[in-house]
């Protein structure tokens, strides 16, 4: 952990946001000035029931230090039961993960309204400091030099 | 009186075959013959009564004929189910796979499948005959005979089989069996949480090395039958076609996950495999998970949507921000 | 040992959409290395793999004639990985490619022989370089009557309209042009290309026929050839089928114990009845 | 000139490979998990497992790996650097391979040497590798190498031949290169009782190969076969998996793929099997083996009629690793009989 404070490592994480709440959360953070860091990286969806947990997956094998899925409230979902699909495969995939050994927080998940911009600067700002917390993402991770070659 | 009592069960499965075969009623029986070596059987394919008299019933009958049924949807099968077969099949009808009605189940109540691995490895030499006498398997090699007890090889999977009896059949051969698991129906899963994180992800790892990408475990599942799975997709592709360990580890997680609520807990993936791969622990955690979460057992209720597919307003959201 | 997985590094020095859906793009390739240029030799009919660094290798026929020096042209249909970013490679960028690979169609064969060129869509890219060959002059007089007939199925599929207009207006060779449906433009021949066939009607004596297009046209077409009194053994076409290694290795493109890649792609009916159907 | 076999006190077996791996790589059967092994690259004499029968991956990993690099390259610019990876530098040694695994290295250098075009990758390793073969004491029911040509005690192929004698290995030195190797300090002269032991070992070895399959004429046979309705059943149990072809020290085919990174990447091949319907699958949709029965006849053609065509030999060494770990049991001996029924 020393040394990866004193190389001013900072976490990357994906984020996949949907369209319709999320997202429009952290729009009002940005327009509304409130600041968080800026180590998320947003991918957009439509809804965080279109998040396959293949994407997840994915995204820590590509060498993300955290990923995090966030969607409407329950009951908001634009496309009315969207986010409660969502929901099992996060509660599911999460487990499964940390069950593997990967570190708990590596994956979270949040509900962000349009309206919660404020919301949304804090579930980045507590999901950047727990990841920070766990160090660079080793497990899955894909190096690059890595290759099948055996014997 | 085991022995007796599977080869009457035997002798019942012909019977039915022929009757089904003879009356029309299906175009062929998927069933199990005589495996060419000790401790196997082998799927067998009856399309005439009198090819009927070469199906068998042993404690060797372990793949799950019900991913034969993909190949096979345009005719109509008759096929000889295990407990384990039976929820798959009841699986992927839920899943809309085939017509219910061109599905014919012989239904077997289970006596529970020997893993031939734990065996050869109970016996020094190779292992040139075996046969069942009660509930005792005797080996014979070149300079030994040996009588084990037969509960003492059985698949992990088998030992934690709640679901002996096919929960539907059109014909039942044989007499029900009591279901009491031999084992904690999630014993394998408890058994690897009970590690720490560290030496989970290094078992996982040390596993999925010895991975050659044949994709027996896929090809084995019946519930494993997408037009094109994420490992063969192209565009996107989503992992490399070589053995660079997160390749695997990857192909293994998701493979795995994609099973969440779909799997019968049979065992197929992991007795194909040929590098003796442990897949089980993985989807048995997923099916502790989906008992817990949503009180669901997949293949166990043909009427109810998988857990996948659908939701409840009242589930768990704790992890939830 | 030369490593023969090693591409030969190329220029894109002209690129060309060949059809108004835009799925079709010829591409004209120059080599950075002199050494390169000379020791590239072909005949019509072979083939090369065409390969991005990052995309992997696709094996396209090449569509110029050895006659045309200086480059090479691929016409290259937008369909897969490969092929979309082949679509997308711009003048002036580089890439790779390997060969001359496979055989070729059996040009010694042809001497003294009239030769029928029969096409369709976009599988007539080695009958252009077949075609501009035997149109040299040197070749020409080697050669009797040629015949060509080739048809898409509407007047924008059709490729390399600049030599459509050009062999129209020769006298040392027979084109006809033909489209499934027409369009308010098209003053040319409306019909299938078995049928034209048929219409034209062209003497199997001391004539090969040479055959490439998608399998609808060739199923149709192969009777009428029958018909024609064409025997198997003069009857040429060119295979197409999944590739990787293009030098006989890899085992994708094996028909019975040939290998599309370095037996073909150029296979005679008669050699074809002899093998599984498995292309 | 021969060199009188020398003999390997099995306590000394660690330090003489100490010695030999100076010079050499040597790739051995190394346990993966139990009763799971195959050929590695070793980096210690402590990991070598000759205790199981043979690997259930071939040796073909050592000249053929299943994932290899051809070349990586770099771009800068418009510029792309490829740098090829096929040189070998230093000498290697497989240790202890089985003569049905040897007798599948001369069939695969009859693919990856045809006269037309040399598979650098594959033969630069073959050439720098020494073969030292390992006998077959007790061969397996499922082992039919006497069938194809070869045997459990068959030395063509070996520079070098170990064979178990207990509480020794004796050292048999057939080729130049295998010679290299007669200086270790800890090998000894073997002794007429030493070299009458290994006979007699040979001589229980063959008996124990009593059920012959019969491929004599199988190709003539397959000729008149290529529509015959035994296609239609015999694969219907077949998965479709890829376990007996991966597994298989004949089989060969593969597949080119790029691996991109943002500045560069390589091209790498992959081993690949007519058995995945994805193999013949062409981009237009179009699958010219459309199902099991196309595929599984195309492995069956390519071992026993094909590939004798091209190669006046049988793709099949009698190894019977496919018919030990095929999940459904397919048996290839009962193929080939059922062929010659026909």
């Amino acid at each position: 952990m020393e040394s990866v404070k004193t190389n001013n490592w900072e976490p990357k994480i994906l984020a996949f946001l949907c369209n319709w709440c999320s997202y429009a959360g952290a729009d009002l953070a940005g327009t509304s000035r409130i600041q968080y860091p800026s180590n998320i990286r947003v991918i957009r969806v439509p809804c965080s029931g279109r998040v396959n947990p293949l994407f997840v997956v994915k995204a820590l094998q590509a060498g993300v230090d955290g990923v995090l899925v966030s969607g409407c409230h329950p009951g908001d979902c634009h496309y009315l039961t969207g986010n409660y699909v969502g929901r099992r495969k996060s509660a599911t995939l999460k487990q499964f993960l940390e069950y593997l050994g990967v570190e708990e927080g590596r994956v979270q998940f949040s509900w962000v309204s349009a309206a919660e911009g404020v919301k949304f600067s804090q579930v980045v700002e507590e999901v950047t400091n727990s990841i920070r917390k766990l160090g660079p993402a080793k497990r899955l991770v894909k190096r690059s030099d890595e290759f099948g070659v055996r014997s | 009186m085991m022995a007796s009592s599977q080869e009457m069960v035997q002798q019942k499965i012909r019977e039915k075959a022929k009757e089904l075969l003879a009356n029309k009623e299906v175009d062929l029986v998927i069933g199990f013959g005589e495996g060419s070596l000790p401790l196997r059987a082998t799927p067998l394919f009856v399309r005439t009564p009198e090819e009927a008299d070469r199906l068998v019933w042993n404690s060797f009958c372990d793949n799950n004929l019900a991913t034969y049924i993909h190949k096979l949807s345009r005719f109509k099968l008759g096929i000889v189910a295990k407990g384990c077969d039976v929820r798959s099949i009841l699986a992927l009808a839920l899943e809309k796979r085939f017509q219910p009605d061109r599905i014919v189940l012989i239904g077997v109540p289970c006596q529970r499948m020997v893993d031939r691995r734990k065996v050869k490895k109970a016996v020094k030499g190779e292992i040139l005959r075996a046969r069942e006498e009660g509930d005792q398997l005797i080996v014979e090699g070149n300079d030994f005979s040996i009588s084990l007890k037969k509960e003492d090889y059985l698949y992990a999977s088998c030992k934690a089989c709640t679901h002996r009896n096919p929960i539907k059949a059109n014909a039942v051969v044989g007499d029900q069996v009591d279901e009491t698991p031999l084992t904690d129906s999630y014993a394998e899963a408890k058994e690897f949480e009970k590690m720490s994180p560290e030496e989970r992800w290094n078992t996982f790892e040390r596993e999925s090395s010895r991975c050659i990408r044949c994709y027996a475990c896929r090809e084995a599942c019946p519930m494993c039958y997408c037009a094109e799975c994420f490992v063969d997709s192209s565009g996107p592709k989503w992992l490399e076609k070589g053995l660079a360990p997160s390749d695997l580890e990857f192909y293994h997680i998701v493979r795995a996950y994609h099973q969440t609520g779909r799997c019968t807990g049979c065992g197929a993936c992991e007795r194909a495999c040929p590098m003796n791969i442990r897949l089980t622990y993985m989807t048995q955690k997923l099916n502790q998970e989906v008992k817990e979460l949503f009180n669901f057992e997949a293949g166990t209720d043909p009427e109810t949507l998988p857990p996948m597919a659908t939701y409840n307003v009242e589930d768990k959201q704790e992890f939830i921000k | 040992m030369k490593n023969p997985y090693l591409p030969i590094p190329m220029v894109v020095k002209r690129t060309q959409v060949e059809t108004a859906d835009r799925m079709l793009r010829t591409l004209e390739l120059g080599f950075l290395k002199e050494e390169d240029e000379k020791a590239f030799r072909f005949v019509p009919g072979q083939f090369c793999e065409l390969s991005l660094f990052g995309k992997g290798e696709a094996p396209f026929g090449i569509a110029s004639s050895p006659t045309e020096k200086g480059s090479l042209k691929f016409t290259i249909n937008k369909a897969g990985t490969v092929t979309t970013a082949l679509h997308q490679i711009t003048e002036g960028q580089e890439m790779g490619i390997r060969g001359p690979l496979g055989n070729s169609y059996p040009i010694e064969l042809f001497q003294g022989k009239n030769v029928l060129v029969i096409g369709g869509g976009f599988a007539f890219t080695t009958l252009r370089s077949l075609i501009i060959y035997l149109l040299q002059p040197e070749n020409r007089s080697k050669v009797k009557d040629i015949t060509v007939i080739y048809g898409a199925r509407n007047p924008g599929l059709l490729l390399y309209k600049e030599e459509l207009a050009d062999w129209q207006k020769r006298s040392d060779m027979k084109l006809v042009v033909t489209v499934d449906a027409g369009d308010k433009d098209w003053k040319g021949k409306v019909g299938l290309v078995p049928n034209v066939l048929e219409e034209v009607g062209p003497a199997s004596e001391n004539t090969y026929a040479v055959i490439c297009g998608p399998p609808i046209m060739i199923k149709f077409t192969f009777p009428k050839l029958m018909t024609l009194k064409f025997p198997n053994e003069r009857i040429y076409t060119s295979l197409e089928k999944r590739m990787k290694c293009g030098i006989g290795k890899c085992g994708r493109c094996n028909i019975g114990h040939l290998y599309v890649c370095k037996d073909g792609p150029v296979f005679s009916y008669e050699q074809l009845g002899k093998l599984p159907k498995d292309y | 000139m021969s060199l009188n076999p020398a003999t390997l006190d099995k306590k000394e077996f660690g330090s003489f490979l100490k010695q030999v791996m100076q010079t050499y790589d040597v790739i051995a059967p190394v346990e993966l998990a139990e009763g799971v092994s195959a050929y590695r690259k070793i980096e210690s004499p402590e990991e070598i497992s000759l205790a199981s029968h043979n690997t259930q991956k071939s040796a073909k990993e050592a000249f053929f790996p299943q994932s290899e690099v051809m070349f990586r390259y770099e771009k800068e610019g418009n510029r792309t650097q490829v740098t090829s990876t096929e040189e070998v530098n230093r000498p290697r040694l497989i240790l202890a391979s089985r003569p049905c695994d040897i007798q599948a290295f001369s069939l695969l250098d009859k693919v990856f040497s045809a006269k037309e075009y040399t598979d650098v990758y594959f033969l630069k390793k073959r050439e720098k590798t020494t073969i030292v073969g390992f006998a077959c004491n007790d061969p397996l029911s499922t082992c039919f190498c006497t069938s194809t040509g070869g045997g459990p005690f068959t030395r063509e192929g070996s520079d070098i031949f170990l064979v178990d004698l207990g509480d020794a290995y004796l050292v048999e030195f057939l080729t130049e290169k295998g010679k290299a190797l007669s200086q270790n300090e800890f090998l000894r002269e073997a002794s007429e009782g030493d070299v009458a032991r290994a006979k007699k070992l040979e001589e229980e070895a063959s008996k124990r190969m009593n059920v012959p399959v019969p491929l004599d004429g199988i190709e003539t046979k397959l000729d008149q076969m290529l529509e015959n309705p035994f296609w239609d059943r015999i694969h219907e149990k077949c998965l479709g998996c890829g376990a007996c072809t991966f597994l298989c020290p004949t089989c060969h085919c593969f597949d080119i793929s790029d691996e991109a990174s943002q500045k560069g990447g390589q091209r790498v091949r992959n081993w690949d099997t007519c058995l995945f319907s994805l193999y013949s699958m062409e981009t237009s949709g179009h699958n010219p083996r459309p199902s099991g029965r196309e595929r599984t006849r195309q492995r069956l053609m390519h071992k026993f009629n094909y590939f004798p065509k091209n190669f006046q030999k049988i793709a099949c060494v009698g190894c019977g690793r496919c018919i030990l770990y095929c999940p459904v049991n397919f048996d290839i001996r009962q193929v080939i009989s059922e062929i010659n029924e026909k």
